[in-house]
């Protein structure tokens, strides 16, 4: 029951859709049903998939850039309480730029068409992964520290030993968290990127079926974005399972 | 070894955990600290410790110099374990945190836990642990770094008779093998004769060190059957009894000598 | 009064000064109309506003989204055409070569993606461009001034101003009408119900538009610059300057068939031509209806004679 | 009361840590569960309390009806508190959780609050208090909302000896007030002895339940002083030790009969 | 030292950027070093203060709602496991779904621009304060859960007297993210919204400086973002340290 729920409720919210959508004679141009939105998938299939592919592969790529950006920045931030001071509160101006007024100083400065959409896209992505393992490795247990101090622990060995393992949890849910945002990051710097020379991406489908006022296609996207984004969640959660289990902790 | 100069400590919830608390220490010194609970022992081993520091008074070292880092064997009141490593990783982290390597440490690992009893759960979280099992893992670790000071938070309490009374005689053995200094914070006074070199007695909070007995048994297994065992035993207790409380004297409320007593001590029963 | 929702595809800015200038002139009251001028902007999408019923009239850029219409079978079409000619430019750094569209071909060039889906398929068609070409634009002009090789899109009344203004030198301006594309510019688009049922209501809001323009274009456009600050402050004076004098040089409104037949006007033989051009690049099916993307009753009649000014 | 059943409990790591293990619990009875560190007492206690369940044997409740929720005190091995919650909301908790109103429950609260030595400290963190204060709050809560049952894992293991003998002789009286049914765990063979009409030995892990010995000592505080006390604890001591196990009889390493005691038990400090 | 540091940095940062601008003869629009900026800001205060009011009211409103929305969702989930198996892998839909291509539906469906911009912007400051909410709700200690258990406890006394307590610091972590996110999904709505009629926020005022080559303006514009994105995150700090510090978790 618990398993086929939500593809229940899927399946209920899809059919209340088409029937609304038909009851109500809603033209297909302003609000698709789910039916339309299956065949505009069906008419070119090969194209969206394509541009899915492309946008997940920047995703995937934004997102260990953040784990790995958030990380050691957490890192070097709890290593210097100086560095901490200094920049966490900085750290803030990355989350709330906006893409679109940065994108263009990215394009400016780094040029290559992938990379910039990548940085963008960590940009948005970071800061969730950043924060939450910031918050991990502040909140070992003090009685723990006190061992560790106790013992003669460098900074570096309680940071190994203590302070990353205790902070694992806070960075699986971080990282979860900027699952999520590296998707939602990489379409939006797209969007801003437009056209973009490379292989277009997801978000490029969307304005391009906006445009068109090809709206059944436009959902069809969307659809794709959305399985994405549970896909990319759900994986994250299940990794934070695996590697919570064997601690007790999932 | 150390002397501590009329410490205080008060929180700053206004709770006042030590006044005056004075101490010395020997080098090889074993010192057992007996007192109410909530009277500022475990507060005191902390600011020994370092890990807290009085608000008055001071602690002074013999030759100027604290233990470094490492010297300092702690058994907490509470395990106190990393909840995701074994058993055995728990007891290698002191080892670990000096630069020994894991095969070095292996043997001295395998045999802080087989002391402990503790041979079969090697493998095991602490979360798989009974908490006994994770108290025995908690001295394993302090002892297996062979300190020069050692902590003892009541570091048996959890453990059925037998278990602790192994482990009474193997920190005996392991403090004559290292010559190391102790302190024991117990409530039990048996344990506090049987163990200790001076029994310290502490009052009620705020705490402040009032008695000391010194203790002429030897230091061996064999001391429980030595009827000076008991007279300690008795004398400890005649002393904890005169300890002035708000309340009157420290004492069960039963403090009768019983019937079946009759060989020169007089509370022979915890 | 009738009220209309009116929708702009951009910022206000010197090309929508017509209609600007005809609600500060009081024209649209004059035609019983209560006109509301809703801005677009990047990332608005005003057609489909205009398709959920929160717009009645909107600006579609091009001759595309007309066709799009047909296409998906949406019941809209547009009534008229404000600019004859496309403002949409190219602009490049001078001396590099950059000089004409067909000197543009396998060059990197930053546009949209609206402009992919629209004027792009003229350039591929006309001058063999390639999508391999494009890069990210952000309708921002910092990657264009970085680099002495970019190319990027631009607006005829625009980009030319900020860059003389700013960097202090002119760009190369590349009109993309002048190389023959023969996509109507500003077209009104409206629902085929609001056609049906309010005819006359239509009719006046294209008439008093085009007297907006007359006005803005030919009398003092002071009244109508006034409320485009209002709405958008990042104006200034001397660009809504430069932007009408383009648009009088460039004759964007009244060239063509316009000059003779009046501001707004549209013909067969143009959308004609505009379509077979694009269903041969694939974009359209060659049995499109494409008639069905426009109407010329609302056109092409009284309108010149009826604005002239009293 | 209860029939436990061949019981037994194998954890998903192969740990065993029950087998067979049978028990009676009479209304109004009071057992002492004794046994070795990690042998499945707390085990048991989870399983009578239905916080765990048991993969063999079952559970029977007279008149087949467990306990309503709420019906049940538990004194975890551990304090377990709130760690947002002052001392009094902590003891408060059972009473609130029945839909007690704040005011209602407020001089029970504070009796319990009494009974345990911590009237000073209703408004304190569990963190600013000691450990053995910590566990006092603990066995307050448990007996604030007078259950039928009382389920109790070495409640008192972190206390000295005089708040300890104050609290036994309340949980006697306590217990004969409410007539509920006990079962105590506790490493001290005085204080089973001292507290329990039953006492329930159990063999180390897998734990099985291998001795009950009976007291006939009347329950108060000047069962202390009879004579028959220290036989009772004589004979448990000597059950004890008659357990066997891998390594041989359960027995301290030192097991000879102390030359001081003479009076018809063996084995009489812990 | 420590309280200075984070000025000093930005101090230092500034002086770095103002000198670097000048000695390398980057033309301001490119890149204007901070004098410009601050020129900029003074030329037009009262234009881009009125811009950033309107820009944070929809911002403050739109935390609002994400944290009500979130916390009431999470319990909703935790409440019934049912709920949660059905619906959790669906809210991810709302985190990863672009505003960019939901903004023209929420016009169409919505109208009132102000409420379309605060729904666009509650969409993607929602996820993080759920996701943590929910995360915190179930995190309660196993033995404290079977304490209540013990004592009979119904659903919602749990809940009340045990998991949200619980929670709190995982609430409050994901109130600092969803902070900075409710900042940038109200510029990013305000975009795509467009100017829409209602008084002209920030992400306006960075649109059109930027298309109009008036890129000291544009920073002045970014500046007043960063430093309102640093003073709510600051201020969701100290917020969390009051609650926390009672608790001594701060
Ligand atoms: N969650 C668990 N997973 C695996 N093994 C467990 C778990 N809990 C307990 N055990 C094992 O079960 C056995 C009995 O544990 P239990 O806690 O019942 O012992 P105990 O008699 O209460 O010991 P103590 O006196 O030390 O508290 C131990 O060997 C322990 O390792
Ligand atoms: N962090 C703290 N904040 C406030 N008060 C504290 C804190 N830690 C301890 N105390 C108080 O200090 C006093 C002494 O505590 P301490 O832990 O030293 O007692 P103890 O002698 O070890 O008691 P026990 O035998 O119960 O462990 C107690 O009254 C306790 O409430
Ligand atoms: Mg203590
Ligand atoms: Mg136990």
């Amino acid at each position: 029951m618990t398993r086929a729920a939500p593809w229940l409720f899927a399946l209920l919210f899809l059919s209340l859709w088409e029937i609304a959508v038909r009851a109500s004679g809603v033209p297909v141009y302003l609000v698709p049903g789910p039916v339309a939105v299956l065949g505009a998938f069906l008419d070119a299939p090969s194209l969206l998939l394509a541009s899915l592919a492309s946008t997940l592969g920047v995703t995937l790529v934004a997102l260990a850039v953040s784990a790995g950006l958030g990380v050691a920045l957490a890192l070097l931030m709890q290593a210097s309480p100086l560095a901490r001071a200094a920049f966490q509160p900085w750290t803030v101006v990355l989350q709330v730029t906006p893409i679109v007024a940065i994108a263009p100083l990215v394009i400016v400065w780094v040029g290559d068409p992938f990379a910039s959409v990548v940085i963008c896209a960590t940009i948005i992505a970071f800061f969730p992964v950043f924060s939450n393992t910031a918050a991990g490795l502040a909140a070992a247990p003090a009685e723990l520290l006190d061992l560790f101090r106790l013992n003669g622990a460098t900074r570096w060995q309680t940071l190994r030993l203590l302070r990353l393992p205790a902070a694992l949890p806070y960075f699986l849910a971080g990282l979860r968290i900027s699952g999520g945002l590296a998707l939602v990051g990489t379409v939006s710097a797209e969007i801003v990127a437009g056209a973009g020379g490379v292989a277009s991406g997801l978000a490029y489908r969307i304005l391009e079926a906006g445009y068109r006022l090809q709206v059944p296609r436009m959902f069809a996207a969307l659809v794709l974005l959305s399985a994405s984004g549970i896909t990319i969640n759900l994986a994250l959660g299940a990794l934070a399972g695996l590697l919570l289990r064997r601690r007790g902790e999932a | 070894m150390l002397t501590l100069e009329r410490l205080g400590r008060r929180f700053p919830n206004g709770t006042e955990a030590l006044r005056d608390a004075s101490l010395r220490l020997q080098q090889g010194d074993f010192v057992a600290l007996l007192g109410p609970s909530g009277c500022g022992k475990s507060t005191l081993l902390r600011l020994i410790a370092g890990l807290d520091a009085p608000d008055a008074g001071r602690i002074h070292w013999d030759g100027g110099q604290a233990p470094a880092p490492g010297e300092i064997g702690f058994v907490f009141q509470d395990a106190t374990l990393l909840p995701w490593a074994s058993a055995a990783e728990n007891v290698f982290l002191p080892l670990r945190l000096r630069g020994v390597a894991r095969g070095t440490a292996g043997p001295a690992v395998q045999a802080a836990l087989a002391r402990v009893g503790l041979d079969g759960f090697a493998a095991a979280l602490p979360r798989e642990l009974s908490g006994g099992m994770r108290m025995r893992v908690s001295i394993a670790r302090a002892l297996v770094s062979r300190p020069r000071l050692l902590l003892m938070d009541e570091p048996f309490a959890a453990l059925d008779e037998f278990t602790r009374h192994g482990l009474q005689e193997d920190l005996l053995a392991l403090w004559r093998e290292l010559s190391c200094s102790v302190v024991f914070v117990t409530h039990s006074i048996y344990e506090a004769c049987f163990l200790a070199r001076r029994i310290v007695l502490m009052t009620p909070r705020p705490g402040r060190i009032v008695t000391e007995i010194e203790s002429r048994l030897t230091a061996s297994p064999e001391a429980r059957l030595d009827p000076a065992y008991a007279a300690l035993v008795a004398d400890v207790t005649h002393a904890l009894q005169q300890i002035p409380t708000a309340e009157g004297p420290l004492a069960p409320s039963h403090a009768a000598a019983p019937a079946w007593a009759g060989q020169g001590w007089r509370q022979d029963r915890p | 009064d009738d009220r209309i929702a009116f929708g702009t595809d951009w910022l206000a800015e010197a090309e929508y000064g017509g209609y600007y200038q005809a609600l500060a002139n009081g024209i649209y009251r004059r035609h019983g109309l209560d006109v509301t001028i809703r801005q677009g902007g990047p990332g608005v999408n005003q057609t489909q506003l205009l398709l959920a019923g929160r717009l009645d009239v909107a600006i579609a850029s091009n001759s595309f989204i007309a066709l799009n219409f047909v296409k998906e079978a949406i019941p809209f079409r547009v009534v008229a055409a404000m600019f004859q000619k496309d403002p949409s430019v190219l602009i490049a750094h001078p001396g590099q070569g950059h000089d004409s569209f067909p000197a543009l071909r396998g060059r990197p060039i930053m546009i949209s993606a609206d402009t992919r889906s629209g004027w792009w398929n003229f350039l591929r068609a006309r001058f063999g461009y390639s999508d391999a070409q494009i890069r990210p634009y952000t309708f921002n002009l910092q990657p264009f001034l970085a680099d002495k090789g970019a190319i990027q899109q631009g607006f005829l009344g625009s980009e030319p101003f900020s860059i003389r203004a700013q960097a202090g030198f002119d760009p190369v301006v590349l009109l993309i009408a002048d190389a023959g594309f023969s996509g109507y510019a500003q077209l009104f688009a409206t629902s085929d119900r609001l056609i049906a049922t309010k005819p006359d209501l239509v009719q006046r809001f294209v008439d008093a538009s085009i007297e907006g323009w007359r006005s803005y274009l030919g009398d003092d456009p002071a009244p109508g610059n006034a409320l485009i600050r209002k709405d958008n402050p990042e104006m200034t004076e001397a660009l809504l300057a430069y932007g009408r004098a383009a648009l009088k040089r460039h004759g964007i409104l009244e060239s063509g068939d316009a000059a003779g037949r009046g501001i707004g006007v549209m013909t067969d033989a143009r959308w004609a031509d505009f379509f077979t051009t694009m269903s041969a690049q694939g974009l359209y099916p060659a049995d499109l209806d494409w008639k069905r993307a426009y109407t010329l009753r609302f056109i092409d009649h009284a309108a010149g004679t009826e604005t002239r000014r009293p």
